[in-house]
């Protein structure tokens, strides 16, 4: 058991014995691999793990639970996703006590049926901006030092993508793994009056895809949950890095840098 | 040649009579691409690949498209148009559960006063050849609803692969028509083939037994369970997207949505999930499930004790997509293991 | 029957009278261009645009004013962006970018829309049809 | 191919009445449905907009139109709602189990309705009204919010005139309403029938429906002959789409109308209990 996952499960036992928080958001092991945990009692802290396995943006959850104090695991990406939410006025900041872990890259689960490996290092992790959270009450240092292994992918040429939107099942798990994509009423769910059919309907993943990927330019943070979440394995988040990479260029604007930045995306500016 | 009886068809004979097949009929079997096995209709026989844990996605979409048009309306004309009959197909190695699958949507979607005739026409033009498994999978637990891993219940031939060919075994009359068209390929199975079979199919079920055991009758009293604190713990996780109902071979939920098209009503339907919050939400806003937990318990009590009370079988196949799929590990062994 | 490119114009409100002055000297576009008036460019939801082209738009112009012409720079800055994004986009995925275009109008500018209108047709027919519906379903 | 059950057949909008400030009856003409029993309900299209299931009101005997009361609610509804005379929607049906009306002869029975709810219960008073004679005493109690959302006022006196008792109330008074003011279960013991033999009919949203199971076991009614019609979305009406299945009980198939003992059965959230 890592020197890491020591340090997160003391210091998530400490928050819940003090009542610092009511929940501490964290990953447990299941199975072959690590899933998402909610844990409310002190002597439960010991569930708590780290590895590269631990893929999934916790953040996704804290809006659920606004208004309650909620310790959670963050990797940078995460952390930064964090920060997103609060400048997005969606949590506020005091509420939530982040435990900072460095991250060495995930693991993408590589799914069912598949003749390779449980899971492979994940591609995104390579263009990774900050490996540590930019908000962080706790940091727990990584065990191993060092990059992480590059892990090449396959590269996605500019035709490729309709065939890969063509394979979507328009399962909506990249919109509900997303921890900014939290709109009541989702333009691409199928609400009347719909842009998109609720019912899938393959001209339509065209819309599908560019409108989420319209409406994440500028804000993702590039965590990669959706991809990993995605069940036909979408490489969505280098189509997202390319969005940011247009705001990086126009705006020299990297989502989820700092508290209190307006993001360009949300806010008019005239000089902007 | 009666119903049951075992054949016999050498590798070479199968690859003959695949070609005739394909040549005759439309073929869909599992094809790999980029490291995965989806079912997709083959033009020739090279391109089916038989050495797969199984696919990703079941071949549900085949008999319940993820959308289809069941009714059109031509406003100045009146005219009224339904969809046509289907064409004849050969579903081939298709794996133990998710023939089990079929079956249980028989019971479901062909169950009188009003069967379903976009389901039926194609399942009465489709003729499922199965292929035992040779390995499990590691999220894999047919063997608790005895849908696998060797003889599954919905598939017209049991296709179990052993040394020098295969094993047929004829499930229904549909399969003996089928086989008895190319009856000189087949011939009678001999007894060291029918000892290789119990051999692979002792071996297979005592790997799997050790994982979940078979599973009891108190399943169906899962409608009091719903209280208990495992499912207050693990809905929290739900992130109620459709991808476990979608990967479902049983899932048979569906949506209807009405709309105009160029001057055409149309009604299409398609896949629905139960994980949605607008499941059972009504026009006034009234919901039966209206929390999330409510939503979870429907999701494992519809498969494990409502779909047995109402259509006498489970709704679960053992095939573990949802298990190996869903982003945040729920998991259904856990309620099989805890209340099986 | 040669296949002729489908456009797609959104015109705002200045530029709109613009381009109907150009219908009044006489400039008539092909059958197979289409305006769309809206009170303002920023009104446009680029979705709008995305939808634009899965239903068939070969091409989808935007007319809005010139910044320095307007009290605030706001709404033709706005717009500038949005396209400009769009066009990022359709370029990542394999859409030619110049399907999706910007151009100054203001109200009095009849000619210049016209001119530019022809010059663009011109260009699409040479990128070809872009027929996004048929290749997703195809694929699907 | 076998009967396609989800298209609907072609029927007119023939007459438009307001009920009520948010609700209307509409009477569609011809009655593809041919027979049906008091209590089912029919799936109907306002096409291109989407279907939904509503409780048929008007009488089993009239053979060629039917009658349904919509509140505007949800698309569809509001759809209805602004459809004129001469439009055309579809139907489809009858589907579900109705009111137990095989076992009702000469038995006395109360029908308990709940603003909307009576809709399904004038189907029943109508299919009674046919054959007076053959039952006993018949008493409806009606309880709506205000004076002006009672449905069917213009009715009650032909009602009360062919022998049956009429009870209502209101939850907020108006001026020029005399009648009695409360819930409807505050009233559900004027009515003096046999109670350990009649059969009662009840429905209503669903809180009004738990508090009246409550009151009428209390008065004495014996709870095999008490029966409600419950609501749940329905996609299909045939028992295959999977929205109104609680506890292998399909909505659509053996209800809307259930039986005490059944809705006993039923999980929680659908069950009244």
């Amino acid at each position: 058991m890592s020197r890491a996952e020591d340090e997160l499960r003391s210091i998530a036992r400490s928050l819940l014995e003090n009542r610092v928080v009511e929940l501490v958001l964290g990953y447990e092991r299941y199975g072959r691999s690590v899933r998402p945990c909610f844990v409310s009692k002190p002597e439960e802290a010991g569930r708590l793990v780290w590895s590269p396995e631990c893929w999934f943006n916790l953040a996704k959850y804290l809006r659920s639970l606004r208004g309650r104090r909620v310790g959670v695991v963050a990797k940078g990406c995460d952390g930064r996703s964090i920060v997103e939410l609060v400048n997005e006025n969606q949590v506020d900041r005091g509420s939530i006590i982040v435990i900072a872990v460095e991250c060495t890259g995930v693991n993408r689960p590589v799914k069912y049926g598949s003749t390779g490996a449980a899971s492979i290092p994940a591609e995104y992790c390579g263009r990774c901006v900050s490996r540590v959270s930019p908000v962080a009450d706790y940091l727990v240092k990584a065990d191993v030092q060092g990059p992480p292994e590059e892990s090449p992918g396959a590269t996605v040429h500019a035709s490729d993508w309709l065939s890969l939107f063509a394979k979507c099942l328009k399962c909506s798990a990249c919109v509900k793994a997303c921890p900014l994509c939290y709109c009541t009423e989702c333009s691409i769910e199928g609400f009347k009056p719909d842009l998109v059919h609720r019912l899938r309907d393959s001209k339509e993943l065209f819309t599908f895809h560019l409108t989420r990927a319209l409406h994440m330019a500028g804000r993702c943070v590039e965590c990669g949950a959706c991809e990993s979440a995605c069940p036909v394995e979408i490489p969505l988040t280098r189509l997202y890095h390319e969005l940011n990479e247009w705001f990086r260029e126009n705006y020299s604007y990297v989502p989820g840098s700092r508290i209190g930045e307006a993001p360009p995306a949300l806010v008019f500016k005239e000089d902007g | 040649m009666r119903l049951g009886s075992m054949l016999f068809i050498s590798e070479d004979g199968f690859k003959l009579l695949l070609e005739e097949l394909v040549s005759s009929k439309k073929v869909i079997a599992p094809v790999e691409a980029d490291g995965f096995f989806d079912f997709k209709a083959i033009k020739h026989a090279g391109e089916a690949s038989l050495d797969y844990t199984n696919t990703r996605l079941p071949p549900k979409r085949f008999f319940i498209p993820q959308r289809e048009v069941v009714f059109k309306h031509y406003p100045e004309t009146g005219v009224r148009q339904e969809p046509g009959i289907s064409v004849e197909t050969v579903l081939l190695a298709v794996r133990p559960c998710d023939a089990s699958a079929l079956s249980i949507l028989d019971n479901i979607l062909l169950k009188p006063p009003h069967p379903d005739p976009f389901y039926e026409s194609r399942r009465r033009s489709t003729t499922v050849l199965s292929l035992s498994c040779a390995k499990p999978g590691e999220e894999c637990f047919c063997n608790v609803f005895q849908t696998g891993p060797v003889r599954g219940s919905g598939e017209d031939v049991t296709l179990t692969r052993i040394t020098g060919g295969f094993l047929a075994e004829l499930r229904s009359e549909r399969g003996r028509l089928l086989v008895n068209g190319f009856r000189s390929l087949f011939e009678k199975a001999v007894s060291e083939h029918l000892e290789e079979y119990g051999e692979l199919s002792r071996r297979l079920t005592g790997e799997m037994e050790g994982r979940i055991k078979t599973v009891g009758e108190q399943l169906v009293k899962l409608e009091e369970k719903l209280g208990d604190e495992y499912f207050q713990q693990a809905a929290q996780r739900c992130l109620e997207c459709s991808l476990c109902s979608f990967v479902c071979p049983v899932c048979y939920c569906f949506d209807t949505e009405d709309y105009l098209e160029k001057n055409t009503y149309v009604r299409a339907k398609g896949w629905d999930t139960c994980a949605s919050p607008f499941f059972t939400r009504m026009a006034s806003g009234l919901d039966p499930r209206t929390s999330r937990v409510d939503r979870f318990c429907h999701r494992f009590c519809h498969k494990l004790s409502r779909i047995p009370l109402a259509f006498n079988a489970y709704g679960c196949v053992g095939c573990g997509r949802c298990v190996s799929l869903c982003p945040t590990g729920v998991d259904i062994r856990e309620v099989l293991k805890r209340w099986g | 029957m040669a296949w002729k490119p489908r456009v797609i114009v959104f015109t705002c409100w200045c530029s709109s009278s613009g381009v109907d002055q150009a219908g009044f000297e006489g400039f008539t576009y092909p059958p197979n261009v289409s305006t769309i008036r809206v009170p303002c460019s920023a009104i446009i939801n680029p979705s709008l645009i995305v939808k634009a082209f899965e239903k068939g738009a070969d091409a989808v112009l935007v007319t809005a004013c010139r910044p320095s012409e307007l009290r605030s720079v706001a709404p033709s800055r706005i717009t500038e962006a949005r396209v400009s994004l769009l066009r990022r986009l359709l370029k990542t995925i394999g859409v030619e970018e110049d399907r999706l275009r910007i151009l100054w109008i203001s109200s009095n500018e009849g000619g210049l829309f016209s001119r530019e209108v022809s010059r663009i047709l011109g260009e699409v027919e040479r990128l070809g049809p872009l027929n996004i519906g048929g290749r997703m379903v195809e694929q699907g | 191919m076998g009967l396609n059950p989800y298209a609907p057949k072609p029927a007119r909008i023939v007459r438009v009445k307001d009920e009520a400030p948010d609700t209307k009856t509409v009477t569609l003409s011809p009655n593809h449905l041919g027979g049906f029993t008091p209590g089912q309900f029919a799936m109907l299209t306002v096409y291109g907009v989407g279907e939904a299931p509503f409780s048929i009101c008007s009488s089993p005997f009239d053979k060629d139109s039917l009658q349904f009361s919509i509140r505007r609610m949800g698309s569809v509804t509001r759809m209805v709602h602004e459809a004129r005379v001469g439009d055309e929607v579809g139907v489809r049906g009858p589907y579900g189990r109705g009111w137990p009306v095989e076992s009702m002869s000469g038995r006395d029975i109360l029908m308990v309705g709940g603003g909307i709810g009576l809709a399904p219960l004038r189907s029943l008073v109508l299919h009674l009204l046919g054959e007076r004679d053959k039952y006993g005493e018949i008493a409806v109690c009606y309880g709506a919010r205000t004076p002006s959302l009672l449905m069917y006022r213009d009715e009650f006196d032909e009602w009360a005139g062919r022998g049956v008792k009429l009870y209502l109330t209101v939850d907020v008074g108006e001026e020029g309403w005399d009648g009695s003011v409360g819930v409807v279960t505050t009233i559900l013991g004027k009515p003096l029938l046999n109670k350990a033999e009649a059969i009662v009919c009840t429905c209503g949203p669903p809180v009004m429906i738990r508090f009246v199971l409550k009151r009428l076991v209390e008065l004495g009614y014996s709870k095999e002959n008490i029966y409600a019609s419950l609501e749940s979305r329905m996609r299909c009406g045939i028992g295959k789409c999977g929205h109104c299945h609680f506890g292998g009980k399909h909505v659509c198939l053996d209800g809307p109308v259930f039986q005490y003992g059944e809705m006993a059965s039923l999980p929680r959230g659908i069950s009244p209990f």
